[in-house]
């Protein structure tokens, strides 16, 4: 089935009022950013009101826009003319970008309250919200955009309020560093899609989806797959997929917080969100630009769930399994209709049960004085116990513990990827089993066997206004899964959207591919088990065989990219100065030293002897007259 | 019986008057008492230049005439009469510089540094014989481009020189330089002028007589490949242009500004211009104009050699004069441009115009940017030297910024009026519409943004450097050189922002273009 | 059509002000004077522009007197769209600057008053050559306007400041005066006996004569944006001017060269230009990359921010020989924008310096702990130098690139790697000034005070509004980039798929 | 026929005299030359139906000219002789390359010529040169004429600014002098008689002779001690002056 | 015959020139630009009789007028600067250079 066509919204209703979702938030960034320790006191508050009052326009839009008939559900609200003649600013509702607004207002929300508690002792806390106010309204710009455009200025919104708050504590240098590392990796994803933006004009005429999407088609083979593999290209920055993936475990460097919300739930899924948004037009079934997505895919969930396997840190563990994780969705949106509705619902429940563990995380970091080395962590259940039970709920969700969400939406990937590739489905299933490694690993070093930590830290469970949000999550951790993917729920709404197959597939519970990945789940979490749980973890980190080391240096990942380009780069760098300095500038430097120069030689002529004039003009007047006779007899 | 000769009075009466003016100074040398001299001079000399400046005036609204003067020997045509104003112009604001009893000699003939000079000194003697040599050089230098056959040309090129030989050496500082000025100059200019005469000799062969005119018709019944013509005009050429100072005849122009008293300098530098400029348009355009294609390949050479040479040589220098000296010789490069761009009769008027306009604004410029150096003294004297002009721009900004200026005019920035001076000229060049005239306009565009450097050189030291503690001062100006330096700023002013007043005249006397 | 002379007002009244200040006594008051002269300015050049109609005639507020008939030279002055932003530019930049250097010219115990009316002799001139329509005015301003600079440089500079400011001198004259040859040689080939702009548009048909005059013309104005490999007189002279004089020149003197670009070389050598374009283009996008590797390398800030303008006018260039309605439009926006953004920049750039004394990055560090505004400022101004979206520079250009692309897609392609090298220059400059631990020598430094606060605001709202509302200005623009392009005769190439209406 | 002869005399004497005035050390003798080449001159202006002119070139300028030269050069010192080593490197070298280039041109551009049978001045002249050039003088060049006279003027103005010191004071009288010496010689004991004259036993009345005393000494007053010494080098002088000079230089 | 004048007049007039350039005495570097004014007016007097107009004559009446007056004002600045340096060498007349 086809995506329904896009309608210009007629007014009416919250739907022509769905910019608020986007300026609530912004003008609170915006009095917290100018008002400055003027709002001091009420600043987070302010903040909390603004997420949550996005989520409310949020819901409204989404009810309005249920009660629509389907093939009515994609209505474009124009708000003003943005560059004539080339973009407007624009919203597009569908169920798509609604999902979407929905995740990332209620996540966002919570995550916000969480963050009062979590930042309640940094003197930069308004600041804090600031970014986070701006961050949630440039999400929104970016999946309500309803042009290319609008959506990069969302996109690159959402970079820049990662790169602040990433750097937030920018006095680390290591934050400082991680920040702009985000931000640079993040400009070449951009770079592709900027230049996908321009064929796409150049071929169109327009950027708007509501004319380049029905038209897509009658573009040439090979430029809609150009587009499609530059699209991949930003989708790739944005998603910390490979070859760009470099940037997000260092973008741990920022407070818990905006690791939950940028950092796993909501930003780095916008590569996905491009994707599937782009999915009919330019990654139809079968493509050359679909198969590499889900190439991409693969190749970053298995490296992913690899690096996630050897990291101390709780929180790149998590990052870790965050890139995994949307290598699966990825993977899903690669394959077409089958797969978008499946790799948005493991977005959704992603967004979910990875808020919650980075919370989690949060929480215990909270009360272990910031440290972030598991293996200074142990027997946590008893301390935190609801930060132990919650997160417990979230690492049975992300192994895909039967009936919880993650079982649902990741076997529903490998089901439908199985249909499309085997070998892509295998290898699917080989890093779920992974999964259930590093994660059993990480919950039976932080919070079983005995406790490593020093003598100082007093660990404590955290106040009610952060582990009401955990409790929150955990519990859509537990159905939301369930909810979205029986009966096709989410694939239906989807479908106006981002079309579906003709048959609807259903929900198989005990395939072959299934249980093998219970299976090896299972097996996963038993090495994972024996290794941690029943021997001493010791508390420094031991050196490790070569596959470990090489799953704790990112793959290697970073010292590729110094390799390739960052050295090289210096080099050119230099050399290009020292170009500019001694080449170009050397030679004007240098022509004028040689007019200077002769300058100086050829005053000598002039000796100061009367009889060298005299030379001169007598050896000039023959030259005059030898020149004169030749000019004049030839 | 002999007929009387007709002589046109009213025709040459500017010069009759600048002539009589400076003989009647003589018998004022000779009768008058000391202490009146100076009295006498300074009034009948500005008056002989006004009255004779009224006269070109006069004769201009009258209606310029179209056959030569005197027997046909002195043309006064639009061209000459705007010569003769701006001459007379530029010498009235020199004469005022040269008012200026500080810059010369009180005796001449006493040993530099003996103590009959000190005495001489004391007792206030001054050679109060500048005012008539500079009213004969004057003279000269009217007669110069006014003349119609080349002996009178010969005539007034010594009229010209001779006394100029003799004030070159009249300054009072640094007399050993002064004098070595003059006899350089007077070594040289005998030199050159025999060549001169040489060419004339030649020219005379060829055509039978030295008549412009005539020499041009005989150019028209012979054709262009006469040797005795090609010899003779380049001998007449190196004449010529050693007093434009062109390349490589420009040896001299450095060491005579350098070395003579600044007024002198500034009369030189001005008036000697103008008058052998317009000289060299008369030979070249009226005698051998039916041979443009014969000496253009030559006078492109010239030029190109002549601006390259002035402006490389001068972004060495450490001397202010002598500075000064070589952006002459570059300007007299670019005015060589003009020269050349001969061609029908709308053209040639095109050219003339533009040379005219182009001597007005440098000569004024010129005796400005002298008259300024005058006043920037250290206890010896001038400070010539260009380091100590360093910081002058904070010390007495007005000067500094006058003489900026100055340059600035000079180096053809635009709103001042030597921009409009080289746009005229390069305008009738590129006009003439040949590859070879377009790209000398090309060098000389080149010639003068590396001019630009050494100009700027000065400014950067008077502005962007810290004055020296035992700086120059900077006297306080009499009302002579005050008005010098303030005629000159405004003129430079004036002409370039309202140049149209004076491209008319230029045009208008340029219409006419040169009696035939 | 106005009776009121509203251009010759607006460089009168700078003019006179400029006189005015020159003769004033107290050095406050006259700096008083020169924020009151320019504030007046602007508040004309803002009535102007509003009272300026975007599709009525092309030239608006024309006034045309004859000026040196016998050069067929006119004082005529009159704005396009193009003009138009490019004068509300300078009449906002100026008070800025004034605001900006209110203390710069004291620290050389040199003339205080003299540096502000060099400002506003400035500020005149530079409305002078944008308004000029008579190509001999243009080139008188065009001209004139280096030796304001050129004293503004040279007298209240930093220590190299002589040898900076004659390089920019000499460089600028020598390009003028190849273009002077051009100038006159387009009079002479016309044959029009005038210099008026519009009469001059197809007057030049030879093609090789077009050529030249082309080139005379287009080597000035390369050197004046400027353009790789005769950019190297920018990073000495911006880096060694006042910060206030260092956003004249690179925000607005610079951009005559574009503007000319755009204005004369295209138009009046419409064969020509196209016949050049593959170099032209060639060599912006060598700019482009070039000044942004470059600009990476650089220790000195001001240094660093001119070689990152280098960068950005390989963008305009490209825009603007794109020949395409967006590009050129791009293009235009870009040299508003980038005098925005550069400028504010500069000063920040330049208050950091005031505080510190040193130009060098590596004196720096830590310095958001202390005076967290400060940063601010220089990270917005840093973002819109790195062309973020949302701020206005992105507008510009992702327009350049978007209409250049339509027509060079390798050129743009390479070029849209500049942004990737923006995003590592200023976000490198700005980690190594700004985070990390707080250098002992920035220890005590303060934050902006009122006034800086003043000088920056405006430029960062007008970024800002810019940045998601820029139709006001690309309104007043497209319809006389349209008509400059009409006079190239080219046209947009059409999309390759023909998208139908209403789908 | 006779002229030729006559030119091929002169113009050997001519030239010859000519690299005379070249390459002659003493000055003196380069007037000399420059005489000769004069006269020559006006020979054969005198063969080229020039006769006045021949005549005026002998008065003004072997006459006059010639004499100013000579008097110049004996003020500046008529022994004083050039050293002909040339300091200027190249200098000589490339001056007489290019005097021969030069003379190689002009000669080319001469010889190129073919001239027709000389016009001749027989029918301007028929009234007389004199007359004929003096029409010119008085009508076609009667400005030129008028003009010179400037010249002239500039020259005697030019001479007098150069040469005359303009006195100062008052010129002293008999009896300013007489009242110095007389207190040069109550002051300082200077003897305020003339110089002894050449006295009663004088053999000769020269300068280089000094005055004998009625004793047969000899004036100490009256030795000339330039030409005394010029003497002593030369070893012809007197031994009873060179007694005198050794007893003062003691 | 013209033609031996002329090439006569040439050949002094280089001899002339040489001299000014090899002769340090300045009287006597004069001397030589006064041989080749003599020159000159060889030239002028052959070629009067060579166009059969005595223009030429006249010319060389005046030359010899202007030779006088110059020789005039040559010879005091010679005598004036001989005074001062007690030289008259012109090589020693160079600190005017560069």
């Amino acid at each position: 089935m086809e995506p329904a066509e896009i309608l210009s919204h007629a007014g009416g209703g919250a739907i022509s009022l769905a910019w608020l979702m986007i300026v609530l938030p912004l003008a609170g960034a915006a009095i917290l950013l100018i008002g400055g320790r003027a709002t001091n006191k009420w600043g987070h508050l302010l903040g909390v009101l603004m997420s949550v009052g996005a989520f409310v326009v949020a819901a409204l839009v989404f009810l309005q826009l249920i009660g629509l008939d389907p093939a009515q559900r994609r209505q474009s609200v124009n708000l003003y003319e943005f560059i004539p003649g080339v973009a407007n600013i624009g919203l597009l509702i569908d169920p798509l970008s609604i999902s979407f607004c929905l995740l990332i207002t209620f996540v966002g929300s919570l995550i916000h309250i969480y963050s009062i508690g979590y930042m309640s002792h940094d003197p930069d806390r308004r600041r804090f919200f600031a970014y986070l106010n701006l961050f949630v309204a440039a999400m929104l710009l970016l999946v309500l955009a309803d042009n290319y455009v609008a959506l990069f200025i969302g996109w690159e919104g959402v970079g820049l309020a990662s790169y602040l708050l990433i750097g937030f504590w920018q006095y680390k240098p290591s934050a400082a560093v991680a920040a702009k590392k985000a931000f640079v990796v993040n400009r070449v994803g951009d770079f592709g899609l900027l230049v996908a933006m321009f064929l796409i004009f150049a071929q169109f005429g327009t950027l708007s989806y509501a004319e380049v999407f029905p038209n897509a088609a009658q573009a040439s083979q090979g430029v809609q797959t150009a587009i499609g593999l530059l699209l991949l290209l930003g989708a790739c920055g944005k998603s910390a997929q490979l070859p760009l993936q470099s940037w997000l475990l260092d973008a741990m460097e920022g407070p818990t917080p905006v690791s939950a919300l940028i950092h796993a739930a909501t930003m780095v899924t916008a590569g996905v969100y491009l994707v599937v948004r782009s999915g009919a037009a330019f990654f139809p079934e079968g493509s050359t630009a679909g198969l590499v997505v889900t190439i991409v895919g693969v190749a970053t969930l298995l490296a992913g769930a690899i690096i996630g396997t050897a990291k101390d840190d709780i929180k790149k563990g998590l990052a870790g399994s965050t890139m995994s994780q949307i290598g699966y969705m990825m993977l899903a949106a690669g394959i077409g209709p089958a797969g978008y509705a499946f790799a948005i619902a493991h977005l959704i429940t992603h967004g979910f049960f990875k808020a919650d563990l980075f919370l989690g995380a949060g929480s215990v970091m909270h009360a272990m004085n910031d440290e972030v080395d598991m293996r200074r962590y142990g027997g946590l259940r008893k301390l935190l116990p609801i930060t132990f039970v919650t997160f417990f709920i979230g690492y049975l969700a992300i192994i895909g513990f039967p009936l919880l969400s993650g079982y649902f939406t990741k076997d529903g990937i490998i089901e439908s990827v199985m249909h499309h590739n085997a070998i892509l489905g295998w290898l699917a299933v080989l890093g779920a089993g992974i999964t259930g490694f590093y994660m059993t690993r990480m919950v039976v070093m932080t919070f079983f066997g005995p406790k490593r930590w020093d003598e100082k830290a007093h660990p404590h469970e955290s106040p009610a206004v952060m582990t009401w949000p955990l409790i929150i999550l955990s519990v859509f951790s537990v159905g939301l899964g369930a909810y979205l993917v029986l009966s096709n729920r989410l694939m239906v709404f989807l479908s106006p959207a981002v079309g579906r197959p003709a048959d609807l597939p259903g929900f198989h519970a005990f395939t072959v591919p299934g249980l093998v990945t219970l299976a090896l789940v299972a097996v996963g979490a038993g090495i994972a088990i024996a290794k941690y749980g029943r021997s001493e973890v010791p508390v420094v980190q031991p050196r490790g065989s070569f596959l470990t080391v090489f799953a704790r240096r990112d793959l290697y990942g970073d010292a590729l990219n110094e390799a390739l380009f960052m050295r090289p780069g210096q080099w050119l760098t230099r050399l290009a100065v020292f170009f500019d300095n001694r080449g170009i500038d050397g030679v004007v430097n240098g022509l004028a030293a040689g007019v200077g120069g002769s300058s100086g030689r050829l005053r000598k002529i002039q000796t100061g002897y009367v009889r060298s004039y005299a030379l001169s003009i007598f050896v000039g007047a023959a030259v005059l007259a030898g020149a004169w006779f030749v000019v004049g007899t030839l | 019986m002999i007929t009387a000769p007709t002589i046109e009075y009213f025709a040459l009466a500017p010069l009759l008057i600048i002539f009589g003016a400076a003989i009647i100074g003589v018998l004022v040398e000779a009768f008058a008492p000391r202490y009146l001299r100076r009295a006498v001079h300074v009034p009948l000399t500005l008056l002989s230049l006004v009255g004779a400046f009224a006269l070109v005036i006069l004769q201009t609204i009258r209606g310029v005439p179209t056959t030569p003067a005197a027997m046909g020997s002195v043309a006064v045509d639009g061209p000459t009469l705007f010569i003769w104003g701006t001459i007379l112009v530029l010498s009235f604001v020199s004469i005022l510089l040269i008012n200026d009893e500080e810059q010369f000699v009180p005796s001449a003939a006493s040993v530099p540094g003996s103590a009959e000079e000190e005495k001489a000194i004391t007792e206030g003697a001054a050679h109060t014989e500048v005012y008539p040599l500079a009213l004969f050089a004057i003279g000269g230098m009217l007669l110069f481009p006014a003349s119609n056959d080349l002996l009178i040309m010969f005539v007034a090129l010594e009229v010209m020189s001779l006394p100029l030989y003799l004030l070159c050496g009249l300054a009072r500082r640094r007399r050993l330089l002064s004098q070595e000025a003059s006899v350089k100059y007077f070594l040289l200019g005998a030199f050159s002028s025999a060549f001169f005469l040489y060419g004339t000799a030649l020219l005379y062969g060829f055509a039978g007589t030295v008549d412009l005119v005539g020499i041009s018709r005989a150019l028209a019944a012979a054709g262009g490949t006469e040797t005795l013509l090609l010899v003779g005009t380049a001998m007449l050429g190196v004449g010529l242009l050693f007093k434009i100072g062109a390349a490589p005849f420009q040896a001299w122009k450095p060491d005579v500004y350098q070395g003579a008293p600044t007024p002198i300098t500034a009369l030189m530098a001005s008036g000697t211009l103008v008058a052998a400029f317009g000289a060299v348009l008369r030979v070249f355009w009226v005698a051998l104009g039916n041979d443009s294609w014969n000496w253009q390949p030559i006078m492109w050479g010239v030029a190109a050699l002549t601006m390259v040479v002035g402006s490389i040589l001068a972004i060495t220098q450490t001397d202010i004069k002598r500075m000064l000296a070589y952006s002459s010789i570059a300007h007299a490069g670019f005015l060589l441009v003009g020269v050349m761009a001969v061609g029908e009769k709308g053209q040639n008027a095109l050219a003339l115009s533009g040379l005219l306009f182009y001597l007005v604004t440098y000569g004024i410029t010129t005796v400005g940017a002298f008259a300024v150096v005058t006043l920037v003294r250290d206890p010896g004297g001038e400070a010539w030297h260009l380091s100590r002009w360093a910081g002058l721009g904070k010390r007495s900004p007005k000067l500094a910024g006058l003489f900026a200026f100055f340059l600035l005019a000079f180096a053809g920035i635009p709103l001042t009026s030597g921009f409009f001076g080289k746009y005229a000229v390069f305008r009738s060049a590129v006009a003439v519409g040949q590859g070879w005239l377009t790209g000398l306009v090309v060098l000389a565009v080149v010639a003068s943004a590396a001019a630009a450097f050494f100009y700027v050189r000065v400014i950067v030291l008077m502005f962007f450097s810290d004055p020296s503690a035992d700086g120059p001062t900077v006297v306080t100006p009499s009302w002579a050189t005050s008005t010098v330096v303030g005629f000159s700023a405004f003129a430079t002013v004036a002409l370039g922002v309202f140049p149209q007043p004076v491209l008319d005249l230029a045009e208008k006397a340029a219409k006419s273009l040169f009696v035939q | 059509m106005t009776a009121i002379p509203w251009l010759s007002i607006l460089m009168g009244v700078s003019v006179l002000g400029a006189l005015g200040v020159s003769f004033l006594k107290n050095d406050k008051v006259a700096k008083q004077a020169t924020l009151g002269v320019s504030l007046l300015v602007l508040v004309l050049a803002v009535v102007m522009t509003v009272g300026f109609s975007p599709n009525g005639d092309r030239f608006q507020y024309a006034e045309t007197y004859d000026w040196i008939p016998s050069f067929g030279v006119h004082y005529a002055v009159a704005v396009d769209g193009v003009a138009l932003v490019l004068i509300l530019l300078s009449a906002i930049l100026v008070p800025i600057v004034v605001l900006a250097s209110w203390h710069d010219a004291e620290q050389g115990k040199r003339s205080v008053r003299t540096y502000f009316a060099l400002l506003l002799v400035l500020e005149a001139m530079m409305i002078g050559v944008f308004a000029a329509t008579d190509v001999f005015l243009f080139y008188v301003f065009f001209e004139a306007m280096l030796i304001p600079m050129y004293f503004m440089i040279g007298s209240y500079g930093g220590a190299q400041r002589s040898y900076a400011a004659v390089k920019f001198l000499l460089y600028s004259l020598f390009g003028g005066l190849l273009m002077l040859v051009a100038v006159i040689a387009l009079y002479n080939v016309a044959d029009k006996n005038s210099f008026l702009f519009p009469e001059l548009i197809g007057a030049v048909t030879d093609p090789t004569t077009q050529k030249w005059l082309f080139l005379g013309f287009f080597i000035a104005f390369a050197i004046k944006a400027p353009l790789w490999p005769v950019h190297t007189w920018l990073p000495d002279a911006a880096a060694q001017a006042p910060a206030g004089a260092a956003v004249l020149l690179v925000g607005v003197l610079d951009k005559v060269g574009t503007f000319g670009m755009l204005r004369f070389c295209l138009e009046l050598f419409p064969d020509a230009a196209k016949w050049a374009t593959p170099v032209v283009i060639a060599l912006s996008v060598i700019g482009i990359v070039y000044g942004a590797i470059v600009a990476i390398g650089q220790t000195d800030i001001k240094r660093l921010i001119a070689y990152t303008s280098i960068s950005h006018f390989g963008f305009i260039t490209m825009g603007v020989f794109a020949m395409t309605t967006t590009a050129a439009s791009g293009a235009t926006l870009y040299m508003v924008n980038h005098g925005f953004s550069t400028g504010v920049l500069f000063l920040v750039a330049g208050f950091l310096i005031y505080r510190r004394g040193s130009q060098f990055i590596a004196d720096y560090g830590g310095v958001q702990k202390v005076a967290p505004l400060l940063a601010g400022a220089f990270l917005i101004a840093g973002l819109s130098g790195l062309s973020l979206p949302g701020l206005s520079t992105f507008v510009s250009e992702f327009m350049v690139l978007l209409g250049t692309f339509e027509r060079y897609a390798v050129p743009a392609i390479i070029g849209t790697t500049g942004v990737i090298l923006a995003a590592i220059y200023i976000l490198w400059m700005y980690q190594r000034t700004m985070n990390g631990p707080t250098a002992e020598s920035v220890a005590e430094m303060k934050d902006l005070n009122g006034r800086e606060r003043w000088v920056v605001a405006p430029l960062i709202a007008l970024i800002v509004v810019l940045g998601f509302f820029p139709k006001p200005l690309l309104d007043v623009i497209n319809p006389a980039v349209k008509e400059s392009l009409v006079n190239v005769k080219v046209t947009d190439p059409a999309p390759v798929v023909a998208v139908k209406e209403g789908q | 026929m006779g002229e030729t002869i006559t030119f091929w005399v002169l113009a050997v004497v001519s030239v010859s005299a000519a690299l005379g005035l070249v390459f002659s050390r003493k000055a003196v003798y380069c007037a000399l030359m420059l005489g000769v080449v004069m006269l020559s001159l006006a020979v054969l202006y005198a063969v080229q139906d020039a006769p006045f002119l021949a005549a005026v070139q002998i008065i003004v300028y072997t006459g006059a000219v010639m004499m100013l030269f000579l008097f110049v050069l004996m003020l500046v010192g008529v022994d004083s002789s050039d050293s002909l080593v040339e300091t200027l490197r190249g200098q000589r070298f490339w001056a007489i390359v290019a005097g021969l280039a030069f003379a190689a041109l002009v000669a080319l551009g001469i010889g190129n010529v073919v001239f027709a049978p000389a016009a001749g001045l027989g029918a301007v002249n028929a009234a007389g040169n004199v007359p004929s050039l003096a029409e010119l003088i008085f009508t076609r060049y009667v400005f030129a004429f008028e003009v010179t006279s400037a010249l002239l003027i500039t020259a005697a103005l030019g001479a007098m600014v150069l040469a005359h010191r303009e006195r100062l004071e008052q010129k002293a009288t008999q009896r300013d002098l007489s009242r110095e010496r007389f207190v040069k010689y109550g002051e300082e004991g200077v003897d305020p008689s003339p110089l002894p004259g050449p006295g009663t036993y004088a053999r000769a009345n020269a300068i280089d002779m000094p005055a004998l005393l009625p004793d047969g000494k000899i004036s100490k007053l009256s030795v000339n001690r330039y030409i005394a010494r010029y003497e002593a080098e030369e070893g012809t002088i007197d031994p009873k002056v060179a007694e005198i000079l050794e007893g003062e230089d003691k | 015959m013209t033609t031996h004048y002329l090439v006569l007049s040439a050949l002094l007039f280089a001899i002339g020139g040489i001299g000014v350039l090899v002769r340090r005495n300045a009287i006597v570097v004069f001397m030589c630009v006064e041989l080749m004014l003599n020159a000159c007016n060889l030239a002028f007097v052959t070629f009067a009789r060579q166009n059969g107009n005595v223009d030429g004559q006249v010319i060389a009446f005046f030359v010899m007028i202007v030779a006088a007056a110059e020789v005039v004002i040559g010879l005091a600045i010679i005598v004036t600067i001989f005074r001062t340096r007690r030289s008259a060498s012109v090589d020693d007349a160079s600190l005017l250079k560069y």
